[in-house]
């Protein structure tokens, strides 16, 4: 190779540089080849796929009991949104019906993985910024205890298999309840000091505030969705637009961008998002009427009739969405996974060409990518 | 592992053309409906017809449907379907395009052709490329059809029914070992 | 180094079964400079000492693939707190690291980084095979992309299962490893650890093809010389 | 801070081990070299070899101090910086490797020392192998000067005491630079090669502003010498250099009169601040003391940039460029590299005390110990009566007299007091953007600088005659 580029003129003022595939900035195994001039972005090139684990695979090649228990592995931050698009598609296909306990179960289940989703994506975010120590602590802190909340009611912490087609897996305890109030009691008031640390932080503005705008039609083009296309200022969220389970009964705003869809701005509307999240705990568990949890049996043979049925819900990161092919026997015919990062992460090199290797953090972050969700 | 021909989902009949359908037919492109998805309506066109289809669909302001959720291939042992899932930022419509694509047909049996719409549409792009990677339908005119999530010298394309899943020293166990 | 390498090849008791000799591209990565000989010499007298500073000091690399890379940094914060056994030192270069926790699923595209990574870090390196994917391939065990096991390509030291485990137990895995080092021989692991090598056949090209990558070369030459 | 309040203690009980461990350390290898060595020297044989010798020996001991102060205090620093983010983070820090985690980064030390020396494929192995010690010297050498202003010019010390110190301190601590330059370029590794871009563009911008407030100070005591400036700042916090360096000497002398009820307070006010015009002079003290306090938070941001601390890290910005310029550093040449790190934050510290903090000097003034103690005379009378009892005692163990005893104790205070700072900083504030920092530096630190030392100039002519 290198005889064949030196015989050739080349312009000697850019420079090749692989970040990735083990870089700590990529959050995981994303690699992305840059072409820089100095330090400015030329060409990004971005390779995936590092993470391939043959989800969709798995899950034509598994009963629906089985694959189950795989697809909290899709997107690990977000378990029960995973779960919930799936048993979406299949309860979709069956037709069976979801007792509303379990209906609230999930909404309740869900904005608590959420806020620790988003909890998460702050901490390492921050630590993207260049704040190693200090700030990613502190919301670290608190998804310790969601966290803690998961393992009671699933049994771990972050895989939880417990959203199930037909229902959820167990009901939890009264005190599992009085322990979900306390902390929304106590999480707005942490969510003013993580704004007190980074929002005012000088440093943090510089580094966001008209960093990586995300035009409003390149991100339709590219189908960018979640928070992401939110701060660019799209009032686009599934719960509102095409509600789900029982968010129609519920009362909350979508928070979106004030400026012009910059980093800033996709920072702000996850701050905002975990507010309303937390609200929406509260009503959820105001509204938590009694009953069944679970309108299928959850046996090894489980079948759905044959059909097929497309789902998608507001994951933390944009639409989720499963696609399921069902031929009436115990495994699914095909299973197409829409993944929110895959979406969000194919807008990325618009967006740094032209900026310092500095921004593509800020940047990177703040679009908030999970590579097996990416990778499946 | 290959699966029987039984196995396959049931076709579907023909129905009546929905709202779009309708629009598209009053634009000079002919569809058929299925009743597939839940809900949704599903069409399929064929291949030649595709490429103006979207167009039409993602620009026209009657029908808005700017936001192109997912393109799956289906591998059905007899012909490969390229599915596009359609929505829009701004209404709730929704709308489930299929094109079929006969394995016989094609010249080359290894891999199935169809018009990209990566070009215009920017979506596309890596869902096609995935689709090309795992189900192996070529699109033709692609900016940069290379395979996205397996290594781009791989063999085969994994969700083919007949795929044979290569065994070496990485990977020797019992393929089945767990069903 | 490579008559080291061929004269101890047989006598080693810890050589792989499949274990490859040096490839000549990787042949000068690793070097044994003449510091590195005397510290040898000293060694053998003062390995007590080393081996208690050593096992007290392991900094891991900050590599993780997926769910367990997750818990791999709860453990480093308030809750668990992993910096009490002085391992809160994520070094981000493997150059300085001294043991991988191979947090997540290992893919065939992954693997051949991963063997870079393992060759990157000096010797003495540890691994840690943590979470199921990387023991057996776990749940994903029989997909067509993930290795079976990351002892299939490095050499591990310490298996530390769950999906993922719980922070607590990579705290465990920790201690097993700094009493693994306490009981080792310093200097003869170093003229050993030349033949741990991984398994080198993980050929996969994960980049973008260097044929496109000429193009792109052809096609910027061309523009340049059409601005001419 | 309540929450930790055991861990903090256990903090502070670490450090005073620490520092004791490191200074009793030092004074042993000075008491050996310096006193001991030669006294054995001219008593075996009485002839001109012998004394030279032990002369050569004297001569050393400034050298052998700071060799033996350096890797001990680096450790100790390291130590620090962990065991004080844990702080901040309520967790522990490292407490497992000897009581208290005392010996965790004696242990990291040794086990650097015995990974693998790694030379990487197509590295320069000449340059690769220099950089570190091209880093390191520098600290070593330009900390020499600095001796004689720490140890209250003790007499064995008295040869460091060069005349244009702080100019030979700059120009040294402009030196390592080269070897961040030099590993980046070295390392055949294209993130290296940027980290070390990086730190010779922020080096050159955050020199000027750095050196050009020390200028001010220079300026303002009329030396070059670092014994003398730190000579000039005793007597209480007022006429520390931060403080406009002597412009507050009046008021310091004038409440002191006050206090102890002397007749000629008024005089003496007079006689510094002349009534005739006394608009100018308050408006030139009041300018004085303000740009002398920018001053001192311009050098700290400075140096926070020449010593690469976050948040100007931006030649190792871990989640940008892996590790920067010692990305392909293992084992010893990185224990180098991070020993000269640390010490280049030590020795910034203390450039920072001795020209503005008062060096070791006692912060309290004695007016305010008058006013305390005036009606409760037995404190001071206890005190005076213990520091006559052990005085001799101090005067016999050699080395230690008390002035350099209490010049040493104020300096370590005043020096840790800003590491720690720098390290809460660490635990603060997230990193710069390279465009951001050499704007910064350029358009905002370079132009304030200027226009401080103008005014000093200016405030220091107006008031000149009288200080």
């Amino acid at each position: 190779m290198s005889t064949n580029l030196e015989t050739t003129n080349l312009k000697t003022d850019e420079m090749i540089i692989n970040m990735g595939p083990q870089h700590p900035a990529t959050h995981g195994v994303l690699r992305l080849i840059l072409k820089l001039d100095g330090e400015i972005v030329r060409h990004v090139e971005p390779v995936i796929g590092h993470l391939h684990r043959a989800q969709e695979w798995q899950g034509q090649n598994r009963t629906l009991f089985q694959y189950q228990a795989l697809i909290d592995r899709v997107d690990y931050l977000s378990g029960m949104f995973t779960s919930l698009a799936f048993a979406h598609a299949c309860e979709q296909i069956d037709g069976c019906q979801i007792p509303p306990r379990a209906q609230y179960l999930r909404a309740l289940v869900c904005e608590m993985n959420r806020i620790s989703s988003h909890l998460l994506w702050l901490g390492t975010f921050l630590i993207d910024l260049g704040a190693l120590f200090g700030f990613p602590f502190y919301p670290f802190r608190e998804r310790e205890k969601l966290l803690d909340l998961f393992e009671e009611i699933a049994g771990q912490r972050m895989m939880f298999n417990y959203i199930r087609i037909g229902g959820v897996q167990r009901d939890p305890k009264p005190s599992w309840f009085e322990k979900v109030r306390k902390f929304t009691a106590e999480f707005p008031d942490r969510i003013d000091e993580y704004e007190a640390i980074v929002t005012q932080n000088p440093i943090v503005l510089k580094r966001t505030k008209g960093v990586g705008i995300l035009d409003k039609s390149v991100a339709m083009d590219y189908g960018v969705t979640g928070p992401s296309i939110r701060g660019s200022g799209i009032n686009y969220d599934l719960r509102k637009t095409r509600p789900y389970g029982i968010y129609p009964e519920l009362n909350f705003e979508i928070p979106l961008g004030q400026n012009q869809g910059d980093t800033w701005d996709r920072y702000m509307c996850r701050i905002l998002e975990m507010r309303q999240s937390n609200n929406l705990i509260n009503q959820c568990l105001d509204k938590m009427p009694e009953g069944e949890i679970s309108g299928k049996k959850q046996i090894a043979g489980l079948r759905i009739k044959a059909g097929e049925g497309f789902s998608a819900i507001e994951s933390p990161r944009g639409v989720l969405g499963c696609y399921v092919i069902s031929n009436g026997s115990d495994k699914a015919y095909r299973i197409r996974w829409r993944n929110p990062s895959f979406c969000n992460l194919a807008v990325l090199p618009s967006l740094l060409i032209g900026r310092p290797i500095s921004d593509i953090m800020a940047i990177f972050g703040s679009i908030d990518v999970i590579l097996p969700d990416v990778d499946r | 592992m290959s699966q029987t021909d039984t196995n396959k989902p049931n076709e579907t009949k023909e129905m009546e053309l929905g709202k779009f359908g309708k629009f598209l037919k009053d634009n000079g492109i002919d569809s058929t409906r299925k009743d597939d998805s839940i809900n949704v309506e599903t069409i399929v066109i064929s291949v030649k017809d595709l490429e103006p289809a979207l167009r039409l669909l993602k620009t026209s302001s009657e029908t808005k449907l700017n936001m192109l959720l997912t393109i799956s291939g289906v591998d059905y042992t007899d012909r490969i379907d390229s599915i596009y899932h359609l929505w829009s930022y701004d209404h709730n419509d929704a709308l489930v395009i299929k094109v079929e694509l006969p394995k016989q047909s094609q010249a080359n049996t290894d891999t199935v052709n169809l018009t990209s719409i990566a070009n215009f549409w920017s979506a596309a792009n890596w869902h096609e490329r995935e689709t090309y990677d795992l189900v192996g339908i070529r699109y033709l005119r692609h900016p940069y059809l290379r395979r996205i999530l397996n290594p781009w010298d791989w063999e085969g394309h994994p969700l083919r029914r007949d795929y044979k899943q290569l065994v070496d020293a990485l990977n020797d166990k019992n393929p089945h070992s767990f069903r | 180094m490579s008559e080291l390498l061929n004269n101890d090849l047989n006598s080693t008791d810890l050589a792989r079964e499949n274990a490859a000799l040096i490839s000549p591209e990787l042949a000068d990565t690793v070097t044994l400079t003449s510091i590195d000989k005397a510290i040898n010499m000293l060694s053998q007298i003062v390995s007590p000492i080393a081996n208690l500073a050593r096992s007290n000091s392991v900094w891991p690399l900050t590599f993780g693939t997926s769910c367990c890379a997750i818990e791999m940094m709860c453990v480093g914060m308030s809750a668990f707190d992993i910096s009490r056994f002085g391992s809160e030192v994520f070094r981000a270069t493997p150059r300085q690291a001294d043991l991988i926790i191979t947090a997540g699923t290992i893919t065939r595209k992954m693997a051949s980084a991963l063997i870079t990574l393992y060759e990157q870090l000096p010797e003495p390196k540890y691994v840690i095979a943590m979470g199921a994917c990387t023991i057996t391939g776990g749940m994903f065990n029989d997909s067509y992309s993930v290795v079976q096991g990351v002892d299939r390509i490095i050499p591990v030291d310490v298996y530390l299962p769950g999906c993922p485990p719980r922070p607590e137990a990579i705290l465990d895995a920790l201690l097993k490893l700094q009493q693994k080092i306490r009981t080792e021989n310093y200097a003869k692991r170093r003229v050993q650890a030349y033949q741990q090598r991984p398994v080198c056949y993980v050929d996969y090209d994960c980049g973008r093809p260097l044929e496109d990558l000429l193009a792109m070369a052809m096609e910027d030459t061309s523009l340049a010389l059409d601005q001419k | 801070m309540l929450a930790n309040s055991a861990e903090l203690f256990k903090f502070t009980r670490l450090t005073l081990i620490w520092l004791t461990l490191i200074f009793g350390s030092v004074w042993g290898a000075c008491f050996i070299v310096g006193v001991l060595l030669p006294t054995l020297l001219l008593r075996a044989c009485d002839n001109e070899i012998f004394a030279l010798l032990a002369q050569i020996c004297q001569y050393l001991t400034p050298l052998i101090a700071i060799l033996v102060f350096i890797p001990i205090n680096a450790m100790f620093m390291v130590l620090v910086e962990r065991r004080g983010l844990a702080l901040f983070t309520v967790r522990m820090g490292p407490n497992r490797v000897g009581p208290d985690g005392l010996l965790q980064t004696a242990a990291d030390a040794v086990k650097l020392l015995f990974k693998e020396d790694i030379i990487p494929t197509g590295a320069d192995a000449w340059l690769f192998t220099l950089a570190p010690i091209i880093f390191f010297a520098p600290s070593i050498f330009g900390s020499i000067p600095l001796l004689a202003a720490i140890t209250g010019n003790n007499d064995l010390f008295a040869i460091t005491n060069l005349p244009t110190g702080i100019f030979f301190i700059i120009a040294a601590s402009s030196v390592p630079v080269v070897g961040i330059v030099m590993g980046g370029w070295a390392s055949n590794n294209k993130y290296s090669l940027v980290g070390g871009l990086r730190s010779a563009a922020q080096a050159i911008s955050y020199e000027i502003p750095l050196v050009l407030s020390l200028v001010t100070i220079c300026y303002l005591n009329q030396s070059l010498n670092v014994v003398e400036i730190a000579s000039r700042q005793t007597g209480g916090f007022l006429n520390w250099n931060i403080f406009g360096g002597g412009a507050l000497n009046g008021l310091d002398k004038y409440l002191n009169a006050l206090i102890n009820g002397s007749s000629n307070a008024n005089d003496i006010l007079q006689a510094y601040y002349p009534s005739n015009q006394w608009i100018l002079t308050v408006i030139a003290i009041a300018g004085l003391v303000v740009s002398t306090i920018i001053a001192f938070f311009m050098y700290i941001t400075a140096a926070c940039a020449e010593v690469n601390r976050i948040p100007f890290d931006l030649p190792e910005a871990e989640s940008e460029l892996v590790s920067g310029y010692n990305t392909e550093y293992s084992g010893i040449k990185f224990a180098i590299f991070f020993l000269a790190e640390f010490t280049n934050l030590f020795i910034v510290s203390s450039i920072a005390t001795i020209m503005f903090l008062g060096a070791g000097n006692n912060p309290i003034p004695q007016f305010l110990i008058d006013y305390l103690f005036k009606n409760v005379t037995f404190i001071p009378q206890t005190i005076n009566a213990i520091t006559q009892a052990l005085s001799p005692l101090i005067n016999q163990i050699h080395l230690i007299n008390p002035i350099t005893f209490w010049s040493v104790v104020w300096m370590i205070v005043k020096t840790y007091s800003l590491v720690f700072f720098a390290v809460l900083v660490r635990g603060t504030l997230p990193r710069f953007k390279i465009d951001q920092l050499m704007d910064f530096g350029w358009k905002r630190l370079i132009p304030l600088s200027l226009l401080v030392f103008f005014i000093v100039i200016f405030a220091k002519g107006v008031i000149n005659t009288n200080v």
